[in-house]
């Protein structure tokens, strides 16, 4: 055990903390300042929970196998830069996008065909939430025997695994438009694909984004996971499986800090068209009615 | 049934089926509104006013009865866009700029861009507005946003105007002076309107006809037909023919109440 | 009872009938041991475990072993209870292969997680290339079961003599619509299923005489295993959580597994050891270990266990 | 009250009182998808006869294609009544203590889910909490909840499990901490929203009152944070059950529906792999049911039923 | 600066910060109000009436000048559980029934449950809502809900009452109804009351002061001083002094507008 790495993690992480708790007390007049301090805080505790774990690994003398520290994964991302770009291909743009895309489309097409339909809609529906319920591990085996190694079993995981937060979420969006709402698309007697371009579907807007959310860290993990079950050897799925056989801990952190940075920018993406499309609603415009 | 007038209620009638049995918003109602009349609802909370604008919008289907709108059902007058409606809340959509909600039954209705335009500029000149037209309804105050209604309804440029508790969250001063507008908009262009207000010098001044309704069940207990002129300046207010009706209506009124 | 445990490479089946049968036996408990027994599957690593402290004694095959001990865990192999490999690569005759020769621009499956280097070594002897290029092989990072191969996703899979190879068979594919290419006649076999501790473990007396017990009573499990097949793929089922081991099954791996283990007494062949680190120092470009490992076995343990 | 004599409203009929409920729609669904399933599971696993005749050298004929695909010991796509049959053989035919049985791995996976779910909701609770009463945790903690959901759960499992081991924690609580890790994420988010949902004029009510943070917290916004807590909770039992067989694998999956799903996998099992994955649908749909339940009941407490 | 009187302002001004640069909502606000005082605040929409309720109430810091109640500081007050406080909008919590939403204040001061039901059901009686304490809010209508945060605040029973326009969603009839209950209740407990109103007559006939005020900045316009007797009949509306007064207040207001 060496104290003085423990003793440095944890003097950190105090004053880190302290700077934090002293930094959001400030109100600074300049945006550019506000906007700072909303970047500098989380960063901070970023950087202290790496740290940490350095410290501990380091104080602890944590085997590398086990739990290597950050500055040795961060040795082997800037060491073995062509081959995470080439798994980054294979799942991220040849699986995850393909597969979301397909997904949430199909989701939310199929949603607008049985909003016309109640009966459909009260029929699909609970099968919606069952299927959704569904664990990856079992589709994942499933979809590889059916559409074979390559991406495109990948992207029919991720394909099942949105389709139905997004139909579900935008069927209740649908609903969303208040009764008054509607009364007044009545009084001009508008037909119904007017009333839904001008309310329905604006008023749909903060649910379809929840799904587009919630699908972009569940696509990630989807093809990640599906990848456990065949694949060509290129992708992150397969690489962490590979490398963790092999011992190489550090590479298979160096995977999944690239997933946890790419899921992170990819839900960070759809969060500010978020706020862009639906900048009229409460929860977006800071709770001024 | 005579069907010359633009609104024609004959033993109208709606009863709400709810968890705790039924509500009888509306009972027997018998009302002929003709042509360029200015109609005045009263009553307590919960009398059926609402109800009653409802019926005649084919927001509500009655559950007796009968009534015809321009000597059509309440369905084929909503389908031939015979009325503008403004609701007891303004309800404008909150993803539209008050100009673009303003367009919003105009787009529906096919009206080209350029009359759009001219037409917004009118309203919003007409609601003291000007200028506003680019914001969004939550940059506005509540009595701006129930102006903004106001226009959306005006703009619309219907025979047949069905306005609930239109001014009710405005302050005295710009409700007197919506209502001379609104008077002088109706004196020119011999629209139909029907006025629900809890205020009673609100429905003396304004109405050449006056209901007066009652709950439980919603009934019209009283007509009152205004004998003032045509033409109203403020200062009509306090004049004892004026008094006079009011006081009508405010027996009627009370009528209806417990108190006393 | 001393306490000891062992963690399996694998899920529980016949591939490890001996450890069962000592423990079902009483062989451990003759020797005064009491080990538990925790069973593996494709997300269990047996050398973190044992680094993490999950067990004390664990089975791996060799070429995972040594590249684990370059990457500084220490596993040190203590008994070698499987004299020869199992593995191999089956191919479907339909697919136009009947020797190694025909494999360029085939599919081939291989499993991954530390079992692919004596196919890499192997490929690398043969001057495939690997990676993708055009007159290399196609490597694909098989699943758990054989259906790369029936639904022709893939002209060969990797099997083992006692458990895949069978699966295929059961699936409706006879031996003649199969070539099958044995690691062991390829000359590129490593040792497989061994038994590793870490080294620091033959530092205590007390602890290597746990272990000389424990390799003592195993082998007595494995011999008697051997002998009575049908029983010991019996007791294997009684100790499979999952419910999903069938009877036929595991009747004809136990059969299989006893040809691996038959030449083996328990001790390590050093020659046995010699071939396995050459095959994997001789990797191509991508070398499993890059230098000749020190210490990576002792027949500390075997000596006293069976004199 | 007044004399008006009750409108004579018409009962709706059985056939329309069926058709506007949700047990007709749904069965109508379920029969739909059947049908197509069936035919799929035709045309999937046809490939696989065509290939076994050819290589006999016989011919197929429709009718022998039809029931050929529907009793495959290893088809591409199991027939609806395969996965059903399968279904009965290990729940209702098997005693329920047996490892053969669906029921006791679905009672493991199940114990496994409710601990998950249990430590997942308080977690996720306590953060919220934390969250709404100290803006640096506001301001640096959320951006990391999200990010840690980004990382593969399954790829950091034997890890956790090994470290878990460590410290001295083994049997089912490394199982549900996994399923927490999962479950809590919901939780967060949906807590940190409702906990402040109430309006700014309830809470400067609070203030006219001179309330305190702890009767501002326990007599307004968590009340208000009820409907939240609920819908998130549904979500997380949910995700719970999936963490718990995540949870099983580098365990050894020696048992659970995890172990019979990576069991049937490893053999090809298709059929089992299928009833495995139903039940752990039906299981999830049951406890998402549960929860609903607890919540109507709650609501009612609170007055807010329909 | 003298602190005898319940509220002392001085020079009181309030800038708001938003996206859009500063609001300025009060500026140079002085005013004193003595023990015992109705004062009425009315003047257009957005000219800062409730801004100036929640200063007094320590809901916003002021960003100028100084304002004392009961001669401590807004925070003291406030901590001090000065005042009883009927927002614009009724805020109730609807997982509460009326009466323990009534309760709630005095759950949170610790007053004890037999004085809780005694004070509960006073204060029911005098806004007309006994026999509805166990109904949900929901399940009344507007009209009521804002007679039930009425009794909220009496039920509180401090010196001080603020209250913002709390009558506004009420008929006429329910409203003169409760203007006679408030006059009551004021002229009995000797509280002093803040009352916002966008109504004239309504502001005439409660105040003993009615502060007229005047947007953008907000600022006071007019203090007018009632010389109408404590004992006031409904119908003192009709008198000329009444009259007189209300013409005085209209002129103020009008001032304020951008008509005529
Ligand atoms: N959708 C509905 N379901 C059940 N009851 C209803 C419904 N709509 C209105 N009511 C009831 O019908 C009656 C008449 O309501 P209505 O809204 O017409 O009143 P109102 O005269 O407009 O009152 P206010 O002045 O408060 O707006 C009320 O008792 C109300 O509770
Ligand atoms: N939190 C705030 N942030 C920014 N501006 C505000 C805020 N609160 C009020 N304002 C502005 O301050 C001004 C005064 O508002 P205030 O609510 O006091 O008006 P009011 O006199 O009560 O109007 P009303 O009669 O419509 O209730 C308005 O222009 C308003 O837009
Ligand atoms: C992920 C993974 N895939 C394959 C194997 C290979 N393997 C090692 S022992 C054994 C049992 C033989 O039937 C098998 C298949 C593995 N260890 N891990
Ligand atoms: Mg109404
Ligand atoms: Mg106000």
């Amino acid at each position: 055990m060496r104290p003085g790495w423990i003793l440095f993690a944890i003097v950190f992480w105090l004053a880190a903390w302290a700077l934090n708790e002293w930094l959001v007390r400030r109100r600074p007049e300049a945006k550019a300042a506000r906007r700072g301090i909303g970047l500098v805080v989380p960063l901070l505790f970023g950087v202290t929970i790496l740290v940490l774990w350095e410290g501990i690994v380091r104080g602890f003398n944590v085997p590398p196998v086990l739990l290597p520290p950050p500055s040795a994964i961060w040795d082997r991302i800037t060491g073995s830069v062509p081959l995470l770009l080439a798994d980054f291909r294979q799942t991220v743009i040849k699986s995850v996008i393909p597969g979301y895309i397909m997904g949430c489309g199909s989701g939310f097409i199929a949603a607008i065909l049985i909003d016309r339909s109640p009966f459909l809609k009260r029929g699909l529906l609970p099968i919606g939430n069952f299927v959704s319920a569904l664990p990856v591990i079992g589709i994942a085996p499933i979809m590889v025997m059916w559409f074979g190694f390559d991406w495109q079993s990948k992207a029919a995981v991720v394909v099942v695994m949105t389709f139905f937060p997004m139909l579900v979420n935008t069927v209740q969006g649908l609903a969303a438009a208040s009764s008054m709402e509607k009364d007044l698309m009545r009084t001009y007697a508008a037909g119904y694909w007017q009333t839904l371009a001008k309310l329905r579907l604006p008023a749909a807007g903060p649910f379809i984004f929840n799904a587009l959310k919630i699908n972009s860290t569940l696509a990630l993990i989807g093809a990640i996971v599906a990848e456990f079950f065949g694949t060509p050897i290129v992708g992150m799925g397969f690489r962490i499986s590979a490398e963790i056989g092999r011992m190489n801990v550090d590479m298979v952190w160096a995977e999944i800090a690239v997933a946890a940075l790419a899921g992170s920018a990819f839900y960070g993406v759809v969060a500010l068209t978020e706020r862009a499309v639906t900048f009229w609603h409460p929860s977006v415009r800071g709770g001024r009615t | 049934m005579t069907t010359g007038g633009v609104i024609a209620a004959r033993d109208l009638s709606l009863t709400f089926q709810t968890n705790d049995g039924p509500v009888h918003a509306l009972s027997d109602v018998n009302l002929d509104i003709g042509k360029g009349e200015f109609v005045s609802f009263i009553g307590p909370s919960g009398c059926g006013k609402t109800t009653f604008l409802r019926v005649i919008a084919d927001l509500e289907q009655p559950t007796g009865g009968q009534i015809l709108v321009n000597g059509m059902t309440p369905e084929e007058a909503r389908r031939a866009r015979a009325y503008g409606y403004v609701f007891q809340a303004a309800s404008l959509y909150p993803w539209r700029t008050i100009e673009k909600n303003i367009a919003l039954p105009l787009e529906i209705m096919g009206v080209s861009r350029s009359e759009q335009r001219e037409r917004i500029a009118r309203v919003l000149d007409l609601v003291d507005l000007a200028g506003f037209g680019k914001k969004y309804p939550w940059q506005l105050s509540g009595g701006m946003q129930q102006r903004a209604s106001i226009a959306r309804a005006l703009a619309f440029d219907a025979d047949l105007l069905l306005m609930d508790e239109p001014f009710g969250a405005l302050d005295e001063i710009v409700r007197d002076h919506l209502n001379e507008q609104l008077l002088k908009l109706w004196d020119r262009t011999n629209k139909t309107i029907c006025f629900v207000t809890h205020s009673i010098p609100e429905a003396v001044y304004l109405s050449t006809k006056i209901v007066v309704m009652s709950p439980r069940p919603g009934r019209v207990t009283d007509v009152i037909d205004s004998t003032l002129p045509k033409e109203r300046p403020l200062d009509i207010r306090e004049t004892p023919e004026f008094l006079e009706i009011a006081h009508r209506v405010r027996e009627g009124l009370r009528a209806g109440h417990s108190y006393d | 009872a001393d306490k000891l445990t062992l963690q399996l490479k694998w899920v529980t089946q016949a591939q490890f009938a001996g450890y069962y049968v000592a423990k079902d036996k009483g062989f451990y408990e003759e020797e005064n041991l009491d080990v538990e027994i925790k069973p593996g599957g494709p997300d269990v690593a047996p050398p973190q475990v044992i680094a993490g402290g999950g067990a004390d004694v664990v089975l791996d095959w060799m070429p995972s072993a040594l590249a684990t001990r370059e990457k500084g865990i220490p596993l040190v192999n203590i008994a070698q209870p499987f004299k020869s490999s199992g593995m191999m690569l089956t191919c479907r005759k339909d697919s136009g292969i009947s020797s190694p020769k025909d494999f360029k621009g085939k599919t081939l499956g291989v499993w991954f997680g530390g079992n692919e280097y004596p196919f890499l070594n192997w490929m690398n002897k043969l001057g495939y290339k690997t990676d993708g290029s055009p007159d290399g092989v196609t490597v694909l990072k098989q699943g758990f079961n054989v259906d790369p191969l029936l639904q022709k996703q893939a002209d060969c899979i990797s099997t083992m003599t006692y458990n895949e190879y069978w699966q295929v068979i059961d699936a409706g594919l006879t031996p003649d619509d199969l070539v099958v290419f044995k690691y062991e006649d390829e000359g590129v076999s490593t040792l497989e299923d061994g038994i590793y501790v870490l080294e620091d473990s033959l530092k205590d007396p007390a602890m290597v005489d746990k272990l000389v017990r424990f390799v003592r009573a195993s082998m007595k499990g494995w011999k008697w295993a051997e002998q009575n097949p049908d029983e010991a793929a019996e007791i294997v089922l009684e100790n499979d959580a999952t419910g999903a081991q069938t009877e036929k099954h595991q009747k004809r791996m136990m059969g299989e597994i006893a040809k691996l283990t038959a030449g083996s007494n328990g001790a390590l062949d050093p020659a046995d050891y010699k071939r396995t680190v050459e095959a994997l120092m001789s990797g191509g470009s991508d070398p499993v270990i890059t230098k000749e490992p020190e210490g990576a076995w002792t027949h500390e343990i075997t000596d006293k266990a069976l004199n | 009250m007044s004399a008006v004599a009750p409108i004579a409203g018409r009962r709706p009929s059985l056939v329309a009182r069926a058709w506007n409920g949700t047990a007709l729609p749904v069965t109508i669904v379920v029969l739909i998808i059947v049908a197509v399933w069936y035919v799929a599971a035709v045309f999937m696993n046809a490939p696989q006869e065509y290939d076994k005749a050819g290589r006999a050298g016989q011919t197929l004929t429709v009718s022998d294609l039809v029931t050929r695909t529907m009793a495959q010991e290893r088809p591409v796509l199991p027939a609806p009544h395969q996965v059903v049959v399968e279904l009965w053989d290990t729940t209702i035919n098997k005693n329920i203590t047996s490892k053969r049985s669906l029921v006791y791995h679905a009672w493991v996976t199940l114990s496994a889910t409710l601990a998950g779910f249990a430590i997942g909701t308080v977690l996720g609770v306590g953060l919220a909490v934390f969250i709404v009463h100290n803006t640096a945790a506001d301001r640096s903690l959320m951006p990391w909840i999200i990010a840690s959901q980004t990382i593969p759960i399954l790829a950091i499992a034997p890890m956790i499990i090994v470290v878990l081991y460590n410290i001295g924690l083994s049997g089912l609580l490394p199982k549900a901490l996994i399923s927490t890790y999962l479950s809590f994420f919901p939780v967060v988010v949906g807590m940190v929203k409702g906990l402040r949902s109430p309006d700014s004029m309830q809470l400067d009510l609070m203030r006219t009152w001179n309330a305190s943070a702890a009767q501002t917290f326990w007599k307004l916004r968590w009340p208000s944070s009820m409907p939240y807590l609920f819908t998130s909770m549904k979500v997380a039992v949910a995700i719970s059950l999936v963490g718990a067989i995540v949870g099983e694998l580098p365990t050894g999956a020696v048992a659970g529906l995890g172990a019979r799903l990576l069991a049937g996998s490893y053999y090809g099992q298709t059929i089992q792999i299928w009833s495995a994955l139903f039940m752990a649908a039906g299981l999830a749909a049951t406890l998402v049911a549960l929860v609903g339940v607890a919540h109507s009941m709650v609501l009612r407490r609170m007055g807010q039923a329909e």
